[in-house]
């Protein structure tokens, strides 16, 4: 495959444990297995969909990706470069060419700079333009994502969400990135704002030829945006392909499970047949041993309880890691 | 609540303001704090002008005005309006020289600290790792001391005087900013803006300086005038314990010490240099409340 | 209704152990609860207290015979074995379960107390010592017994003495509450009257703030103070209550200038100084006039008092004529060092003495810093003016004049050095003959007169306020406060 | 309906604030049967919390009911003194909030938080305080095996932060049906929760409903949940209702543009070729509204007559909408 | 919380006292002049007795092991020899120290009792005349200096009035055989009414003085975190269960806004123990800080020296306290 960003055996893990004083005070601190080994690649020009539960990894891995968290193992090939290897004044140029975009339209913008200096300054970090030059690029950009030059001036707080999403989604175009993450860019909105952003981006990636990975846990924002949706369930993908196979017939329970939980609007009060979870998602810190979706699988078995599956193909574009092959046991 | 602008609205018609600059409008309608800024404002003046304001020169003694009542009093003499202190000096250019100490060490120690205190908590709130672990305990250590106490014990070691007051108060006041700092900037740092400027590539100094600082500088600023306030205290108290400042130059603090001996019969001595304390102090934290009034956003609504 | 009399204090005592300290107001306190072998009436003259006489049986030996029937609190007797101890634990070394007495030199030549027989005792001298009893009133007996029972750490707050009071409870830093005791001899027969006291109990309670003191005092919380600040004279004076008692200190304050170096190394400036402060109106205004000015060391109750020295006139224009002779037309620019406590003083002296070309810069330090900056037993002095104070309780001049004006004495902070006058001063030391004694010292005060190594200011009065409820208590010039005779209304 | 468990008229709700005057509800109107669910849908900032808080009686200062009448069973809460409307709350209306990390008190445990409503409001509760205590213990434990913690007894003397989220929101509703309310409102009970979760809390409030026959008013911004959910469903916009109705028939044929603009927002997994158009513009502030229509600014259809007042109009089969041309452009899409 | 939890906490007390315990050291190194000397002053001794002395106080060796030998000392309490007072310095400050303990616990006793129904009363009915008085007052007791306070406050309450005494800890009659040392409290022990509000009227004074900069600070504290405390949705919630207005204040208000307040008065109890220096000055009150200033006047090194650290381990051992207090109030915080 000549996939744009190839990740393998990408790992994160937050360790705070405390060494000898931990263990003698019994306060060891904890390691967080955040993302456990995962391996995707996204090909040039599409949008992989990333969903799953709250504190699955979703962000851990859009941020281990972009070197914002830097990886305990694993590499991310970039366009055939190594990100995980490059050294700082590498790493930076790199960034000119990976961008993201984040959830929480109040907090990604500096309250203290106007929406002109906020949109310029990766312009300017990188010395691309300056003067006149610099000004026009980022009314440009302003006017593509709906805004305009009257804007330049004034503050985020002079904002609404999703004013401020549509700034956010300037900077991190403006260098004309090949690749940029989107960590949850619509949870924060309003529905009717909502489709107003995923309209937007979806423009934006049609005019700048852009690779998105998109993250979201509302499964109909991905199936909607996505060309291929990979599930992730405690820090580990579990199962992976294109979207619409993956809607239409999941080949992981967790899947299934998340499918049949989103509510429907065509389907009234009455009852559906589904397949609910017990329980919530375990922590990163101690995963159960086996299949880490053993504790809430109501399909699991004595093997997935003691060993843990790989990622392997199943049918059509799909992978999945499961034990079962549910291949072509329902419809 | 966030002011929603129409999203089809003229972006033209809008000013734009910074959050500062809101903050200052809403700290400008605080009637009560402008009032106590001009009386701060006026020590201040005060304190600059007093060679062109004071009636006389501080230390002019003469003993036939020793303990001189006020002018309103009986015995009084308008000349020396608030009386002499036991010899014969006035009272009310003593307090006006005296404003100078107040004002310089406050301001001295607070601008020394704040400066390296912003630093430090800066550095230690965002590099984290070994800087911030240094940093954390020296700050540690330093807050295991009273804060007078640290003071007097290190102008019994390096004697009175003005250096040594403002040295002494400075070891310690940094640390205040600094944690301040370290705790606004450990939470900033994790503010997807700051994640956006590393993103997009910016050095370490710049999102410090200019992504992170420029954010955290209401609280610093609050802190920084209640403490100001607190350190002329400190100084007052210094003085007072015999350990301010120099003669002949006038302190409030010594000038209360002094005439404390007096207070039974000849309250003017030490009473009116309190006042001047309590006033400058009072005004100072006044200001500072309307500050944090303005700015702490949980006062908003 | 016990008669209980307090007073209010300005310091604490350090220690309740009468060999362990050099300290005026510790004495002050304890010696309401320990006798010595002599005291002083109210004329400050030595008079027998525990002993009932003494003789000097030649110019090294003295016999002391101790009055019969003296008991300590304990109800234990006074013996001549007590008195010996008391005196060995003061004088030799190493006699404080391994320290020495810090009152040591306090008895000079002593060299060995000897013990005739159960009441009579002889204090045998290395060399003639004339002022022997005059420096015994303020070392106190203790019993031997007592202190060997509970120990040198004891001490500090373990009290057992012969004297009309004894100790109830010393709480640290705020009063030391005594008790009449019943048992008591009766103390000096030549100070009437005789017996127990007249009180029944005594509180010697700290006031260190002045104003509080005096408030204290005011609003009848106390009985006595001390150091009533010339300046609340008026007030407690006004107060029907309350009176003041002075009596003339014998403590002498005077400017140290530095004699080796620096401008006060010529004699014009020392002397143009002299005319140029007006001493007299720093003592009216300030002191309230409630001091005695002085020419020279010794203040005018002291033995030996020279009182014909010339004074320095003030005179403004002799100051500045000399300045001038001196070198300093256009005046002169000096620095007075001072502690915290006579800092008012200090600037007073640079007020008046502007007029006379001395530009004076005040300078306040730490009394233990400028101790060991000016007093350097002859090394240089680093610095140019100090103004200090040298008290003389026992008020003859080994205790004052000698250490401050022998060359490279202890209290010399001038730096001061003259052979005629170290050699008057030795051969006064020794010499018994009272009058030729006198003499030795009139010279020599002239002498130093002329030289004028200090600026001799005053001896100021110690003031009282008192209330007028009470009778029979006199303060005296050697800043005691004895409690014996003291009674209430 | 004569009965109505719960009758608002005419409700409106303002906030006295330093910016003008915040008019949160206007004018709304609903009622709600025995053992009904309702729906109560809208975006942020649309007023769905303050008309309930206006029913808890717990609006607060700067905030005041300005008019209208909210009635309970028959009586009328606007004007209800204090000591009364305290015995109404928890025991027959209670209500669970948004955000149930915020919603416990974190120094106490849970069953010190279920147990004080016991106490409060239980009368079969009965003998010495100890044992009150006791009784309460033992029917907090049951709640919370109602609601489905497991090993609930180990669980009793836990603090709310050693729960999950959605454990919490369980623990919020167990101690809401303490005392077996005759109506509860969860306001947005699910919207901090994963799908999986929010399938388990939604489900569970179903099951207690059918078993204590109780009526519920579910406010929440997913059309979806109110689609599997609630019998009605009620639309706000800026303070106001726009439609109302049985919920398949509004979402099946939204009258008012919002409704359709926002059914027309959502992508459907069951079709995901079709387009979805957002709706432009953003929510109006409420600050000093003309009495128009609100959603003229936003809406593709407004007119000049949309500038006067437009109030509810019938549109049959238990349907009200909020709009001068309801229906158009509407079915065909959805 | 654990017992591992509380142990690690006190670890961590360990690089933060011996922290301490450095700097005290360093500023009596870098001390001028010769400690012997001045501790001497004008005491003539021999000059082997000065040597013992220099030998005694470890000044003859090199800085590193002094400070081991500082150190070593310290921790049995021996801190060498007060020389002015010529008794062992820990001695003379234990003597010193009940007045002081007894000043600075009323201090805050009044602290607590006056700001914490002040501030809670402000915020309930916040913009009341109440609440504004609470204002206004907690300001001016901010900005008042307390030695003229304190003056003040003996001008007219013991001098003019006569209500007060002026000066000290006991009246004459009152003494009571120790227990605690603690006036207050040995003769509520030893049932003499007489001797316990004789010992309460010498303290009020004192205590306001002291105490009235930090019942200002946590009027403000408690204020605000109550205002906070009264928007969280709990307390919403709270009511929403029907529960009394009352039992909401007291129970669900009060213990999560008297957090901040306990973090609040553990740091101000710093400016309790330095404000003891001049109130202690002022109102004649026989405590360690008053012996630490007349120390610092005859420059008694070894005792300002003790007396600093021993501040300073209060002040870590107090906060420490808190801390363990903060977790008891607040069960979301381990340790
Ligand atoms: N800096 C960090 N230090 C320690 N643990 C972290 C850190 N960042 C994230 N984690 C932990 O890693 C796990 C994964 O977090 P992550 O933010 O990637 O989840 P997510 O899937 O994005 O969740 P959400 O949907 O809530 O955003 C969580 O358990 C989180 O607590
Ligand atoms: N205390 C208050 N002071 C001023 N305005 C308020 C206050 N509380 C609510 N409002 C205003 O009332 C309006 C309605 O708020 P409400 O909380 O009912 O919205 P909501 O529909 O519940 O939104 P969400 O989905 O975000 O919970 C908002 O615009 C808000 O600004
Ligand atoms: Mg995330
Ligand atoms: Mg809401």
């Amino acid at each position: 495959m000549s996939d744009l960003l190839a990740i393998s055996g990408l790992v994160k893990h937050f360790d705070d444990r405390r060494g000898l004083l931990g263990r003698i005070t019994g306060n060891p601190g904890a390691l967080v297995q955040a993302v456990n080994g995962v391996d995707l690649g996204i090909g040039e020009g599409k949008t992989l969909g990333l969903i799953g539960e709250s504190g699955c990894g979703k962000s851990t891995l859009g941020r281990a990706i972009l070197r914002l968290h830097e990886p305990t193992a694993g590499q991310v090939l970039f366009d055939g470069t190594d990100v995980t290897a490059l050294d700082a004044s590498d790493l930076k140029a790199m960034r000119r060419r990976m961008q993201i975009i984040f959830q929480d339209p109040y907090a990604s913008l500096n309250p203290r700079r106007t929406v002109g200096e906020i949109v310029a300054k990766p312009m300017r970090i990188h010395a691309l333009a300056t003067g006149s030059d610099l000004e026009d690029r980022v009314v440009d950009m302003l006017n593509r994502v709906g805004l305009n030059s009257g804007h330049l001036n004034r503050y985020p707080h002079q904002f609404s969400g999703g004013q401020r999403q549509r700034i956010g989604i300037a900077r991190a175009l403006i260098m004309k990135p090949k690749f940029v993450v989107c960590d949850e860019p619509v949870s924060a909105l309003d529905v009717s704002i909502q489709a107003q952003i995923v309209e937007l981006l979806d423009e934006m990636k049609q005019e700048l030829g852009l690779t998105y990975l998109f993250i979201s846990h509302d499964i109909s924002v991905i199936g909607y945006v996505s060309d291929r949706i990979a599930v992730m369930y405690l820090g580990k993908i579990v199962e992976e392909g294109e979207t619409r196979e993956v809607l239409e017939n999941p080949m992981h329970p967790y899947t299934r499970a998340l499918l049949s939980s989103v509510p429907h609007l065509e389907k009234t009060a009455g009852k559906r047949d589904r397949t609910r979870l017990k329980g919530d998602l375990p922590s990163p810190i101690n995963p159960p041993p086996g299949c880490k979706f053993n504790t809430r699988c109501p399909l699991a078995t004595e093997l997935c309880r003691q060993s843990e599956p790989e990622l392997r193909h199943m049918q059509g574009t799909q992978s999945a890691a499961c034990h079962l092959s549910l291949a072509n046991a329902e419809g | 609540m966030t002011t929603v602008t129409h999203w089809t609205g003229d972006a033209g018609t809008a000013k734009s303001e910074t959050l500062f600059q809101r903050n200052m409008k809403l700290f400008a309608s605080n009637r009560l704090s402008i009032f106590f800024l001009f009386i701060t404002l006026g020590f201040v003046f005060m304190a600059v002008a007093a060679p062109l304001i004071a009636p006389h020169d501080p230390s002019d003694a003469d003993l036939f005005r020793r303990l001189l009542p006020p002018a309103w009093m009986e015995g009084g003499d308008w000349s020396f309006p608030l009386g002499c202190d036991a010899l014969g000096r006035d009272i009310l250019s003593r307090i006006i020289y005296g404003s100078r100490v107040s004002i310089f060490i406050g301001a001295t120690v607070i601008l020394v600290a704040t400066t390296i205190g912003v630093l430090a908590g800066l550095a230690a709130g965002y590099l984290r790792g070994w800087v911030d672990i240094v940093i954390s305990r020296l700050v540690d250590i330093l807050l295991g001391f009273p804060y007078l106490i640290f003071a007097i014990a290190l102008i019994a070691m390096t004697g009175p005087g003005l250096q040594n007051i403002v040295l002494a108060l400075a070891y310690k006041e940094w640390v205040i900013p600094c944690r301040v700092v370290r705790g606004e900037t450990l939470a900033t740092s994790g503010v997807e803006y700051v994640e956006a400027a590393r993103a997009m590539g910016a050095s370490r100094s710049d999102i410090m300086l200019r992504e992170i600082l420029p954010n955290i500088l209401s609280p610093v600023l609050v802190v920084s005038t209640v403490r100001m306030a607190h350190v002329i205290i400190l100084e007052a108290s210094l003085s007072f314990l015999g350990l301010g400042v120099q003669p002949p130059m006038a302190s409030w603090g010594s000038m209360v010490a002094d005439g404390r001996s007096f207070m039974l019969q000849e309250w003017w001595l030490s009473t009116f240099p309190g006042l001047a304390i309590l006033l400058l102090v009072l005004s100072i934290n006044v200001v500072s409340q309307g500050l944090r009034d303005a700015f702490d956003p949980r006062f908003h609504d | 209704q016990a008669q209980e009399l307090r007073v209010g204090f300005t310091l604490d005592a350090l220690t309740l152990d009468p060999a362990n300290h050099r300290n005026r107001e510790t004495e002050t306190i304890i010696r309401n609860m320990f006798d010595g072998l002599v005291t002083r009436d109210s004329d400050m003259n030595v008079v027998p207290e525990l002993a009932e006489s003494w003789t000097a049986i030649d110019p090294t030996t003295y016999e002391f015979k101790l009055r019969p029937g003296v008991t300590f609190h304990d109800g234990s007797p006074l013996t001549a074995a007590d008195v010996k101890f008391s005196l060995d634990r003061l004088t030799k070394e190493n006699a404080m379960g391994g320290q020495t007495s810090p009152r040591q030199s306090l008895l000079g030549p002593l060299k060995e107390v000897v013990v005739v027989d159960d009441l009579t005792v002889r204090l045998v001298l290395e060399s003639p010592w004339p002022i022997l009893p005059a420096m015994l009133p303020f070392q106190e007996m203790v019993s031997q017994a007592h202190v060997e029972a509970i120990g040198q750490e004891g001490m500090a707050e373990g009290v057992n003495g012969t004297g009309p009071f004894k100790l109830v409870e010393w709480r640290k830093g705020d009063s030391v509450i005594m008790e009449r005791f019943d048992g008591y001899y009766g103390g000096a027969t030549d100070i009437s009257p005789t017996g127990k006291a007249c009180v029944e109990r005594v509180i010697f309670k700290v006031i260190p703030e002045n104003s509080s003191r005096v408030a204290a005092l005011l609003a009848g919380d106390v009985h006595i103070i001390n150091s009533l600040p010339s300046h609340l004279v008026a007030q407690v004076e006004a107060n029907p209550d309350t009176k003041v008692m002075a009596v003339n200190g014998t403590r002498t304050s005077y400017i140290a200038l530095n004699n080796q170096t620096g401008p006060f190394a010529d004699i014009r400036v020392r002397r143009a100084l002299a005319h140029a402060v007006d001493r007299e109106l720093i003592v009216d205004k300030i002191l309230n006039g409630k001091a005695t000015l002085t020419n020279g060391i010794l203040s005018p109750d002291a033995f030996g008092k020279n009182d014909n020295l010339p004074t320095y006139e003030y005179d403004v224009d002799k100051a500045k004529a000399l300045l001038a002779e001196a070198g300093y037309p256009d005046g002169l620019t000096v620095t007075l060092d001072v502690d915290g406590a006579n800092k008012e003083i200090a600037e007073a002296i640079s007020a008046v003495a502007s007029k006379g070309g001395f530009q004076i810069n005040v300078v306040v330090g730490e009394g233990s810093m400028l101790t060991t900056r000016f007093r350097t037993k002859g090394e240089p002095i680093d610095g140019q003016m100090w103004l200090t104070s040298w008290g003389n309780g026992s008020l003859d001049p080994v205790g004052i004049f000698v250490p401050t004006h022998r060359t490279a004495d202890r209290g010399n902070s001038s730096g001061y050095s003259n052979v005629e006058v170290d050699a008057l001063l030795d051969a006064a030391n020794v010499e018994t003959d009272r009058s030729v004694r006198a003499d030795l010292y009139g010279k020599a005060e002239a002498m130093v007169n002329a030289d004028l190594p200090k600026l001799y200011l005053w001896v100021a009065q110690d003031l009282y306020g008192v209330s007028t409820k009470l009778t029979g208590w006199k303060p005296s010039s050697d800043s005691r406060i004895n409690l014996h005779d003291a009674c209430l209304n | 309906m004569n009965d109505a468990v719960l009758r608002i008229r005419d409700l409106k709700t303002c906030f006295d604030t330093r910016d003008g005057m915040v008019t949160a509800v206007d004018g709304v109107s609903l009622s709600l049967g025995r053992g009904e669910c309702l729906g109560v849908v809208g975006e942020s900032g649309s007023g769905k919390s303050v008309t309930f808080a206006s029913v808890m009686g717990l609006v607060k200062k700067p905030g005041f009911i300005a008019k209208g009448s909210i009635n309970f069973e028959g009586r009328e809460l606007v004007g209800l003194d204090p000591k009364n409307y305290r015995k109404l709350r928890g025991k027959e209306i209670a209500m669970t909030m948004q955000d149930a990390q915020t919603a416990l008190n974190p120094a106490y445990t849970v069953s010190n938080q279920i147990i004080e409503v016991l106490l409060a409001h239980d009368e079969t509760l009965s003998g010495s305080r100890k044992a009150q205590r006791r009784q309460a213990r033992q029917q907090a434990l049951e709640m919370l095996q109602l609601v489905g913690i497991p090993s609930a007894e180990t669980r009793l003397d836990d603090y709310p932060h050693q729960f999950s989220g959605g454990m919490r929101q369980r623990v919020m509703i167990a101690i809401a049906l303490a005392c077996k309310p005759k109506l509860l409102i969860a306001d947005e009970p699910t919207t901090a929760l994963d799908v999986t979760i929010q399938a388990q809390v939604l489900e569970l409030i179903a099951d207690i409903r059918d078993k204590l026959g109780m009526s519920v008013i579910l406010i929440t911004h997913d059309l979806g949940v109110v689609a599997e959910y609630c019998d009605n469903v009620v639309v706000m916009y800026a303070g106001q209702v726009v439609e109302n109705g049985p919920t398949g028939a509004v979402i099946a044929t939204p009258q008012h543009p919002y409704t359709q603009g926002l059914l027309r927002s959502i992508p459907r997994l069951s079709d995901l070729s079709r387009r979805i158009e957002p709706i432009k513009g953003t929510v109006p502030e409420l600050i000093d509204l003309p009495d128009q229509c609100r959603f003229m600014d936003r809406c593709t259809r407004a007119q000049a007559s949309c500038r006067d007042l437009i109030a509810m109009q019938d549109c049959g089969a238990g349907r009200q909408v909020r709009c001068i041309a309801p229906g158009l452009a509407g079915g065909s899409d959805v | 919380m654990s017992v591992g939890k509380f142990i690690e906490r006190l670890l961590q007390l360990i690089p933060v006292l011996l922290g301490v315990s450095i700097i005290v050291f360093v500023m009596m190194l870098f001390t001028p002049g010769d400690p012997v000397a001045i501790m001497l002053g004008d005491q003539h001794v021999t000059e082997e007795l000065e040597n013992a002395l220099r030998h005694d106080m470890g000044l003859d060796l090199p800085p590193h092991q002094r400070f081991f030998k500082f150190l070593s000392n310290a921790l049995t309490l021996d801190f060498g020899l007060s020389y002015y007072h010529r008794q062992p310095v820990w001695d003379v400050i234990a003597s010193r120290l009940p007045a002081t303990i007894e000043l600075s616990l009323a201090a805050l006793v009044f602290a607590l009792v006056v700001s914490i129904p002040l501030g809670v009363l402000a915020a309930v009915h916040k913009n009341s005349l109440l609440d504004r008085i609470a204002t206004v007052t907690s300001l001016f007791g901010v900005s008042l200096p307390g030695f003229w306070f304190g003056i003040l406050l003996i001008i007219f309450f013991a001098v003019n009035m006569h209500w007060l005494p002026v000066a000290g800890r006991a009246g004459f009659e009152s003494e009571v055989a120790p227990i605690t040392h603690l006036l207050l409290v040995d003769s509520l022990l030893r049932g003499r009414i007489d001797a316990f509000w004789d010992a309460l009227r010498h303290l009020i004074l004192p205590t306001i003085t002291l105490g009235l900069p930090m019942a200002s600070i946590l009027t403000r504290v408690t204020r605000a975190s109550m205002l906070d405390v009264l928007n969280r949705d709990y307390i919403t919630f709270a009511e929403a269960k029907g529960l009394s207005k009352t039992k909401i204040l007291i129970k669900h208000a009060l213990k999560n806004a008297l957090i901040p307040t306990v973090t609040v008065a553990a740091i101000e109890t710093g400016s309790l123990l330095g404000g003891n220096m001049v109130v202690e000055t002022v109102f004649g009150w026989p405590g360690l800080g008053r012996l630490v200033v007349e120390s610092i006047f005859v420059r008694n090194y070894p005792l300002i020296q003790a007396a600093v650290l021993f501040y300073a381990v209060t002040y870590v051992m107090l906060n420490f306290f808190a801390d363990i207090l903060y977790t008891m109030l607040n069960p979301r915080v381990k340790l």
